[in-house]
């Protein structure tokens, strides 16, 4: 059985005592760290730390060792064909980018069409709105249901137009929607589109096989998945990467640099210029090793255990009213939801002062918020380390918050 | 710990001063902040010699956001455009009477900086980067 | 005095015993981070950790307080007149991208000059290089003399061309020249450009003040002045920022996303889309911090000391020629050398059989090495940490390296 | 610990077999190796029953790269180039005898990788991107 309360005795930070004792339901944001990738950084600065790519010396292997080996760990981890087919990056967000600027720059023409929908994340969307406006490209979003799920005879619409580009998330960071991303993927290479998955929500909670989901490209953040910031990975299909031009210019990313004209490094380097986060890198790998250890089955099945918990009592209560799929089908553990009479804004503040960690906003995603017909949401998110009390907390905090309101 | 939900801030939340809208004004303006989504929207009349006789603020937020406004809107209604050019947002604070997180402060300084902008004669439509 | 045998105590990899102990004379490549930095890296995942900039809860607001806080430290550093001109990037590499990106692609024209050096890291010359090719400007390398100083002559016959920008290094990490950047930038602005300057091997090494040298956008890395790998700084000056678009696109850079259009947010979060690394940049003030408690008028009196004793000692080896300013001037830590009969590959192997850590190759400067006639070169960099007996170690593996090849 | 510039190694890299160039050749191709600025070409000429009657490689770089390639060029003189074709790349490896990091790896195999390019036909311009 899955033992959250023995997982959260590994996160420092959950373990500093204090009254009220904190209740951590911000993981969609950004994860908490396990001691073991602590330990991989601290192990790191102060024993292999040195660039990579161009030295000789000992420290300097070790350094090319630990960042090509969690090169190959993360490959294996997301099943790509090959190390080759992952890039370092910042983040998702950096990611897409990178994907929008090269991808998009070379491919996207006046007239083209990029498909993407209503629920993305700002990461997700914003990049592909600025190159579309920069070529004159349209970009068209698929709207959701009721239920929160991408309406399919929409996207199916907007395929039959022939989209270059379809770009979207596997998993929403509001309502917790799965999204069926390798169905999607086939309708879209069908129509001959390219495909490029926000996974920043998905790979954190879920085995990610990029070979089934047969995608073009697929990004996501160390920081969601127990690993540090400042450090995220582009998984891109071989062929697809090996056409595309540079990214940034700089170290490691050249072949060969003369003041007329410079040529490019193999992939993944053409992709990395720069120094790399080096120890940053080291920390998703034991962060990886980490959630395997944990299993994603038991990891998903727990969430969607506390989420729906959360949701069926969240519901209950009246003047709540809760976003995205209901607790009965297989959805991620973001739980979104309004409380009448009180800003979301000072839900969020007023669960803080009984040791709540809540977001309210909106989550970088105000056309999801406009759909929904809403200027902000408060959002509980659940991950491995919460037990079946934070949600009781929850629970407690929102009655507090009516009251307070009353 | 203390809760920044005190009475005075709930009250104004609650039931605030001066909400709706004054058919013509002189002075208007409104921008949003773009954490939590609060707008807030300022309109002012003044007689000849500037001083300000109605006042009315719209909008949506959290209750700190809200709540300031409202206070606001009582502080400065009989004051002189120039006394209220002056102020410094300390007086608003101290009237809003709470320890604020720097988020927790762009929300109860939104009202502050939109009169400000209106008396500046900024455009309605041009939004505050503040 | 500088006791650097002290100071030495406080980097856990140089002391991890070992037969041969490390002497490690790569620290223009990365440098080794003290405790304090570890420490501080450790403290953010143990007691701060968040997201920034959106949340309610208390978490968030010290994550908020440590990022910004950051961010006026920074700026008081470098002396910059306000936080705004603060970018945080992931390093030098992609704070001069990101100029070349935004500034350079809305400034540049067809048949504009821009104006570099041939000393260039490729990370200040690439980036230049691609966005000229793609907007049909030209790109123009000044000079550099015998004694690797930059040629002025041949940089005022291009300023007389009026460049639009002037992109170039403070201090050459092969050569270990110092440039005179306050008269440059005089210079430069007089003809109408705009200044550039890739500061990755000056802020760890020297005091730099923005608004003397009164450039208009300035990188650095954190890395190398002994804070974490994966985040870097670019000033710019505030009028200079706020006339730009925005790089990435995500969260945190924008003020309003609809489907059909996205405003901006202010300077500097414009420039900072999605998660930023947080605890990278709490690393990096530690850094500053312990820089600033060394004092940078002895960091750099030491540096002179170890890096003059080594141009001497190598220079008195037959066989061994060294490059770059004489010992007796002003100039950096960085010593290049070549040694007749043994490429610089295998000068680097055999002294790190030695323990000495050096790096070899062309030092991403491959117009350098092509101006300097050889393909390669091997080069000791000095920091904080260094000793003298470290020079000894240097000289006594070079002629070690010469015995074997003899 | 054991140096990587064991006897054999300088030996050839002081004085390197079959360097020089062949005029005409039947096969040729170069690549650098960015590391280390490594530069490896080489020529082949085949009798008609395809048997290497003489080869040569000429460039410079680091010790490990050069040996490397004056050991295979004897290695592979009166091979069938068929012979090459299907000959791994530790055979050479283990000639050069020595445990070496990924990094000098590239250096020890970059005359094995510009050999193989030679005879699938690879123009000489075109670079390797191995
Ligand atoms: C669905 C989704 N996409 C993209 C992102 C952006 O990730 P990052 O900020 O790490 O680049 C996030 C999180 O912020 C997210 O939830
Ligand atoms: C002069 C110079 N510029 C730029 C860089 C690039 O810095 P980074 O790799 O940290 O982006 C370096 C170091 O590699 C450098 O020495």
């Amino acid at each position: 059985m899955f033992d959250a309360a023995a997982v959260k005795r590994d996160f420092p930070i959950l373990n500093q005592g204090g009254a009220p004792p904190l209740t951590f339901l911000d993981s969609a944001a950004s994860s908490q760290k396990p001691q073991a990738v602590i330990d991989a950084l601290v192990n790191y600065y102060t024993t292999i730390n040195s660039n990579v790519h161009r030295g000789v010396y000992k420290l300097a292997v070790a350094a090319d060792h630990a960042y090509d080996g969690t090169r190959e760990h993360v490959a294996r981890f997301i099943n790509a064909t090959s190390p080759d087919e992952i890039v370092f990056t910042r983040g998702t967000t950096e990611a897409i980018n990178l994907v929008a600027a090269t991808w998009g720059r070379t491919n996207l023409r006046e007239g083209d069409l990029v498909v993407s929908t209503v629920m993305e994340h700002h990461s997700c969307f914003v990049p592909w709105q600025m190159i579309a406006l920069e070529v004159g490209a349209r970009i068209e979003a698929v709207r959701i249901t009721e239920s929160g799920e991408l309406d399919q005879d929409h996207y199916r619409e907007l395929l039959s137009q022939n989209p270059k580009v379809v770009a979207f998330t596997q998993v929403s960071n509001v309502l917790g929607t799965i999204n069926p991303v390798k169905e999607m993927t086939a309708q879209a290479h069908a129509a001959g589109a390219v495909v490029c998955i926000d996974a920043a929500q998905s790979v954190p909670h879920m085995a990610v096989d990029v070979q089934d989901l047969d995608v073009d490209f697929l990004a996501f953040s160390a920081h969601k998945m127990l690993g540090p910031m400042g450090i995220g990975v582009l998984y891109g299909k071989r062929s697809v990467l090996e056409s595309m031009p540079p990214y940034q210019g700089g170290g490691s990313m050249i072949r060969k640099v003369t003041l007329e004209k410079t040529t490019w490094a193999d992939i993944p380097s053409r992709f990395e210029a720069g120094t790399p986060s080096v120890g940053d890198v080291v920390g998703l790998g034991a962060a990886i090793d980490y959630l395997q250890d944990l299993g994603y089955a038991d990891i998903a099945r727990h969430e969607h255990e506390l989420a729906a918990a959360a949701i069926i009592r969240l519901s209950a209560i009246p003047g709540v009213t809760v976003y995205g799929p209901p607790a009965d089908v297989a959805r991620a553990g973001v739980v979104s939801f309004v409380v009448d009479g009180v800003h979301p804004h000072d839900v969020a503040a007023l669960l803080d002062e009984r040791g709540v960690a809540v977001r309210a906003g909106h989550h970088c995603a105000q056309p999801l918020m406009k759909a929904l017909g809403v200027t902000a949401t408060t959002r509980a998110s659940f991950y491995v380390y919460n037990t079946i009390d934070d949600v009781d907390r929850l629970i407690e905090g929102v009655e507090y918050a009516q009251r307070v309101f009353a | 710990m203390d809760s920044i939900y005190r009475e005075n801030i709930l009250e104004h939340s609650k039931r605030p001063q001066n909400k709706g809208h004054l058919d013509p004004y002189d002075y208007a303006f409104e921008d949003t902040n773009p954490l939590c989504g609060d707008e807030v929207r300022i309109e002012l009349r003044v007689d000849d010699s500037g001083t300000v006789t109605d006042v009315a603020f719209d909008g949506q937020g959290c209750a700190i956001s809200q709540a300031s406004a409202s206070m606001l809107t009582e502080m400065i209604l009989g004051m002189h455009v120039d006394e209220i050019k002056a102020m410094p947002k300390e007086e608003l604070l101290e009237e809003v009477g709470i320890e604020l997180s720097p988020a927790r402060l762009k929300c109860a300084l939104l009202s502050f900086n939109v009169l400000k902008a209106s008396l500046y004669g900024k455009a309605v439509d041009e939004q505050l980067h503040s």
